[in-house]
């Protein structure tokens, strides 16, 4: 029984939504809805879900002081900082018919200038291994890798007016040749590529949902038994 | 900003500095901004999501407020439910129970997916690739030439019933330059893509942080 | 002066690569972390150049700067907002431009996000957009020109739902206020009351979400802004005219405002991306110059 | 937009029936509301002598493979609205509900449209309509009345049969191969290079004695890559198992955690050594994309795996991955269905499994008769999508100048399917 209601559920969820796309309306359209619902719902407790483990697990850090505890402790703090200031606005939001998020309130002071700078900057690093990588790890090995190299030259060049001023200016051409290459190239061979990979996916897609949902493929309840 | 705060800003700024200490090396500063990013975020997701699903969604929906006219919808119980269950897995003896949520999500997602994915990744791409050859300007006929050929070598490539020999094979080879093509467009987009956020951190760090800075000190 | 300071900076930084070239080649390469050291100078001196440099709209960029000047005044946008600050240097100026016009318009904008983060990225960009005096001379109100809904959870599922009803998503806008009492969202039922709809995405959900729901199945008609890493992706889909255009990273930004006649933020970082661009390639040439010289050694 | 669905165009012009309805109302609402014999003060204008000329052919018909809400009204357009003398500013239609002959005004729509859409009806009602002509000046013409029409609900939308169709053949084939693998009929399978790879990989981490590291990926288990990643997992956990070598699986969404426990465990029974399996090493970070890269950096320095697995949805963090992969010396497995993140797989790891690679790879791994009967109907799939771009690109080359479209596509699976008295 473990087993079967969490395939039966599985199903069910899945017919819903395949089969609605094609009987709209009544019953499955309402069971759709209501299904989409319950998913706004549930993500919302996953979330909570992962939350918790990461308290947990900073709690057993600190507990059982393995290395590194200390940082548990800052992870928990953090944590239930931005939790008591965000629930504290939200409860204000809620009594006083506003928005959680206005200026002056306590969570968007902590978005503003803890959560956003801290995430920007985490992805703004990756500029900076892109350019390390290409120093040392873009390398045209074989043809394909030159293809793939090449392709990059022109569209960042493209993209931007980098050479197309200097190549107008001495007169070479009249118009902007790099952005009409890079045009060109994302228009037709990076579309025809893209499709491939795109009509492949979505083949691939196709037929493990449709597995999923008669029940064959079962690994997400635990493997094939 | 309009209502900038300067603490604001100066911590935003020291955890931005704190962060990118991680380039020279991996050291405490870096971990501590770390660790508080972390926490900071956990947590805001989660307030996110209580206020947006719910609160917004769930509570408003099963008690509305008074004078909205709308009627309790009883359904959402079943979505609160399907929650609980899954908070079930931080219960040892119980956490099988965390499996039906875990269905669910996984079977509405297979059959939302199933048809989404079939109709505008498969159906609708191959349908727009039947475009006359031939067209007005020399450069847009090559072009549609390009994408038939690109298309239908590509899938070639992600074709596994059949060892790639003969013209099959080079047909699949023709496949990969095209993805390598493909490739290369996306390395150039993306490259673009990162320095362009680390423009945005450095022009906050020279302006808004500089000034605050010296207007602090 | 410091234009002057930040060209002659830039020359050096130049003529310094001549050395990591060397080095590169006779076998001892440069460490990451002077890389690091180039990345940042060619990313931080051009912003205190003054330098404009000469922007082409691509035709991609005018197709949806069409699509939208040719919207009546009055008419419903729904601006979808799926990213968060990481991206804003992308977005944002997309954003703030699109709010420009949509207000000197005198378009309708109802706003919604997919990701938690995306509805305060509008909010920034509205305060922004109302800065501007020809925005001011319209005087937009909010709930009656435009409004937030906030964000609501259920990615995909989200827009899926909106098909029969955006109140069943969205009971109440970021402020509270009940769907119906608030007047831009009278009569609007579903998508069929949505003139067009504008995406700015930094990933999933984003615009491949929206056009495989709002495009595919309920006809919306849509035009995008995204992240530079995403738009190789959504090509397919202009191309299949299953959107009507896009808008591609910060030179996206810099065409769109150029196109709308709105200079901003995306025109003056565009020299710092263009000498980012400038050092990634001269990198990836020194890197293969050194590995062909190293091959062809060993062959020879 | 024109090619896209049928549905579609009539939403639009719906949407345009609606704005003319507003502007039309803003401008003559005062005039309406008085008599349709109003009198004319200004009479200098030739066109204001009588009504237009009515529209014809008024026709109401039932919206198609709805839930019964909604009637599609169409006409030909007034002589007056084309080439007569009056200029017709547009039409406006009335309702009535069957056996009332009181018809009321439901909306307008400009000159030179010939349809309106009306939607919010009652499912099972009959009604009629009338469809008047009008000029600026409020001169309006004899209404011209509809055959009755009932609304009813369709339960199938036969606008997506083709679609319905060729889901059950690529299905079907789907199906049928998984049958015959079944019933243990070999299938051949082309060689994926980077799988060949996987278990010398697992064998070099237990001979240096460092751990494994297996990321499924960022996104959550609603996502078929992670699904995909699991499979994976599951046979390189089992084997590691055997191998009594150590396997770190951090994830990014709780959901995964939960899912790559169930299929560690379960390979580590499958495998017989379930006292070996720790739980602890197979937990959630956090759901931050940088937090949780950071700390998969983290423990990449820290622990210095020699087999690293990159196999689910990335994005961003790819590069950092495979960057940091490299700096440690580790043999790194990648694949991804995700294009942005393919270029930097490909230039940084040892095996990358591109796109669909990674589907085929997880059937291939566990031979599952499953999975490599899905393998074969796609390639069915594939096979009719390589035809229909030859064969479409050519038709649409010899044939019109607008090329095929979706339209066609429906146009003619339509037609197959009336000839069989289906689709009314």
């Amino acid at each position: 029984m473990k087993r079967e209601i969490p395939l039966i559920i599985t199903s069910i969820a899945g017919i819903v939504f395949a089969v609605s796309y094609f009987i709209p309306h009544y019953p499955f359209g309402k069971a759709e809805n209501i299904f989409g619902d319950w998913i706004s719902i549930v993500s919302a407790f996953a979330i909570w879900l992962g939350m918790l483990n990461l308290g947990e697990v900073s709690l057993r850090k600190i507990i059982r002081k393995t290395e590194g505890w200390q940082l548990g402790v800052i992870v928990l703090v953090s944590m239930l900082v931005m939790l008591i200031i965000g629930f504290s606005s939200v409860f204000n939001a809620i009594s006083s018919g506003t928005s959680h998020m206005a200026p002056g309130t306590g969570l968007k002071w902590m978005y503003d200038y803890t959560f956003s700078p801290l995430s920007a900057t985490m992805f703004s690093m990756l500029a900076f291994f892109v350019a390390s990588a290409s120093y040392r790890a873009f390398r045209a090995r074989s043809l394909e890798a030159t293809l793939l190299l090449v392709t990059a030259f022109f569209v960042m060049v493209g993209r931007v007016p980098l050479l197309d001023p200097i190549v107008n200016a001495l007169g070479i051409t009249d118009f902007p040749f790099f952005s009409a290459v890079a045009d060109w190239i994302m228009t037709y061979p990076n579309s025809a590529g893209q499709r491939a990979i795109m009509i492949g996916i979505a083949l691939g897609i196709t037929s493990s949902s449709l597995r999923i949902i008669l029940g064959i493929e079962r690994s997400h309840v635990g493997g094939d038994a | 900003m309009a209502d900038a705060s300067p603490i604001g800003i100066f911590i935003a700024g020291v955890l931005t500095l704190g962060i990118f200490s991680f380039l020279y090396k991996d050291n405490p500063v870096y971990k501590v901004c770390e660790a508080i990013f972390i926490g900071v975020s956990a947590a805001y997701w989660a307030v996110e999501y209580f206020y947006s699903a719910l609160y917004k969604k769930f509570w408003l929906g099963v008690i509305p407020p008074e004078g909205s006219g709308a009627d309790p919808d009883m359904w959402l119980w079943g979505g609160a439910i399907l929650g609980v269950l899954m908070l079930c897995r931080m219960i040892p003896k119980i956490n099988w129970l965390s499996r039906w949520p875990l269905a669910f999500i996984v079977g509405a997602t297979a059959g939302l997916y199933m048809m989404t994915f079939f109709v505008s990744n498969a159906m609708n791409q191959i349908a727009s690739t039947m475009q006359p050859l031939i067209q007005d300007t020399f450069l847009a006929t090559l072009g549609s030439f390009t994408v038939a050929i690109g298309t239908v070598t590509g899938l070639i490539y992600f074709f596994f019933s059949k060892e790639h020999k003969g013209i099959f094979g080079g047909a699949a080879k023709v496949g990969i330059w095209f993805l390598m093509v493909t490739f290369g467009a996306s390395f150039g987009y993306t490259v673009m893509s990162r320095m362009s956020l680390l423009i945005g951190r450095l022009d906050f760090l020279f302006s808004s942080w500089a000034t605050n800075f010296g207007q602090m000190f | 002066m410091g234009n002057t300071l930040a060209i002659i900076g830039m020359a050096l930084l130049g003529l310094s690569l001549i050395y990591v070239l060397y080095r590169t080649i006779i076998g001892n390469p440069v460490s990451r972390r002077v890389v690091f050291v180039y990345v940042a100078f060619a990313a931080g001196l051009p912003l205190f150049m003054d330098l404009l440099p000469p922007v082409h709209v691509t035709p991609d960029v005018q197709a949806l700067v069409d699509a939208l000047e040719e919207l009546p005044p009055n008419s419903k946008i729904l601006a979808a907002f799926d990213y968060d600050p990481p991206s804003a240097p992308e977005l944002q100026p997309m954003a703030e431009a699109f709010f420009k016009m949509a207000f000197k318009n005198d378009l309708d904008v109802i706003v919604m996000g997919l990701w938690p983060q995306g509805p305060q990225q509008a909010d920034q960009a509205i305060a922004a957009a109302l800065l501007d005096p020809d925005v001011q001379a319209m005087n937009p109100q909010y709930g009656i020109d435009y409004v937030n809904l906030g964000f609501q959870s259920g990615n995909e599922f989200v827009i899926q739902r909106m098909g029969s009803g955006f109140k069943a998503m969205f009971s109440r806008d970021q402020r509270q206020t009940p769907y119906d009492s608030i007047p831009v969202l009278q009569n609007i039922v579903n998508f069929s009351n949505i003139d067009f709809v504008m995406n700015f995405s930094a990933g999933k959900p984003g615009t491949v979400e929206w056009v495989q729901f709002a495009v595919d199945r309920f006809g919306a008609t849509l035009g995008a802004g995204n992240t530079a890493v995403q738009a190789p992706q959504i090509y397919p889909y202009l191309r299949a005219n299953q959107m009507v255009g896009l808008l591609g990273g910060m030179s996206g930004a810099a065409e769109f405002e150029k196109a709308l006649g709105m200079p901003g933020a995306g025109s003056t970082m565009l020299l710092s991306q263009i000498s980012t661009h400038a050092i990634v390639i001269l990198f990836i040439i020194i890197g293969n110059t050194a590995y062909f010289r190293t091959r062809k050694r060993k062959n020879g | 937009m024109s090619r896209l669905s049928r549905l579609s165009i009539s939403r639009k012009t719906f949407l345009t029936s609606l704005l003319s309805l507003l502007v039309f109302a803003a401008y003559s609402a005062p005039l309406l509301a008085q008599d349709s014999d109003i009198s004319v003060t200004d009479s200098t204008s030739a066109e204001l002598e009588g009504a237009p000329a009515a529209p014809t052919n008024v026709l109401a018909v039932d919206h198609k493979y709805d839930i019964g809400e909604a009637v599609d009204v169409s006409w030909d357009l007034s002589f007056d609205d084309t080439a007569g003398m009056r200029n017709v500013a547009g039409y406006i239609i009335y309702r009535s509900v069957a056996g009332s002959a009181e018809f009321d005004s439901i909306g307008a729509v400009f000159s030179l449209t010939s349809s309106f859409a009306d939607i919010g009806l009652t499912r099972g009602e009959t009604y009629q309509y009338s469809v008047s002509s009008y000029t600026l000046s409020g001169q309006v013409s004899e209404p011209i009345v509809s055959a009755e029409v009932t609304t009813e609900r369709e339960w199938f939308d036969w606008d997506e049969v083709w679609v319905f169709i060729l889901l059950v053949l690529i299905g079907g084939s789907v199906m049928y191969f998984i049958y015959h693998a079944r019933k243990g009929k070999q299938m051949f399978l082309r060689k994926i290079a980077g799988l060949q790879a996987v278990e010398e990989a697992i064998g070099r981490a237990t001979e240096m004695g460092r751990p494994i590291l297996f990321i499924p990926g960022i996104h959550d288990m609603d996502d078929v890559q992670t699904i995909a990643g699991m499979t994976i997992l599951a046979k390189v956990a089992k084997q590691v198992a055997e191998y009594e070598s150590r396997i770190f699986v951090p994830t990014r969404a709780s959901l995964a955690m939960t899912a790559a426990r169930e299929t560690v465990r379960e390979a580590y029974m499958t495998a017989g050594r379930v006292d070996a399996y720790r739980a602890d090493d197979i937990y959630y970070v956090t759901d931050e994309q940088f937090g949780y890269v950071a700390a998969v950096n983290g423990i990449m320095t820290r622990d210095k795996p020699a087999t690293c697995f990159y196999l689910g949805a990335f994005f961003a963090e790819s590069l950092i991955l495979a960057e940091t992969g490299n700096s440690i010396g580790a043999i790194q497995i990648a694949g991804t269905a995700q294009p942005a993140q393919l270029p930097f797989f490909v230039a940084a790891c040892d095996y990358t499994l591109i796109g669909e690679e990674l589907f085929a790879a997880s059937a291939y791994l566990s031979g599952e008769a499953k999975q490599l009967g899905s393998l074969k109907g796609q390639d069915v799939g594939k096979v009719i999508a390589m035809a229909a771009v030859l064969i479409g690109a050519v038709l649409a080359t010899l044939g019109s100048e607008e090329g095929m479209n979706i339209e066609t596509f429906r146009g003619a699976f339509h037609g197959i399917w009336s000839v069989f008295g289906g689709g009314q």
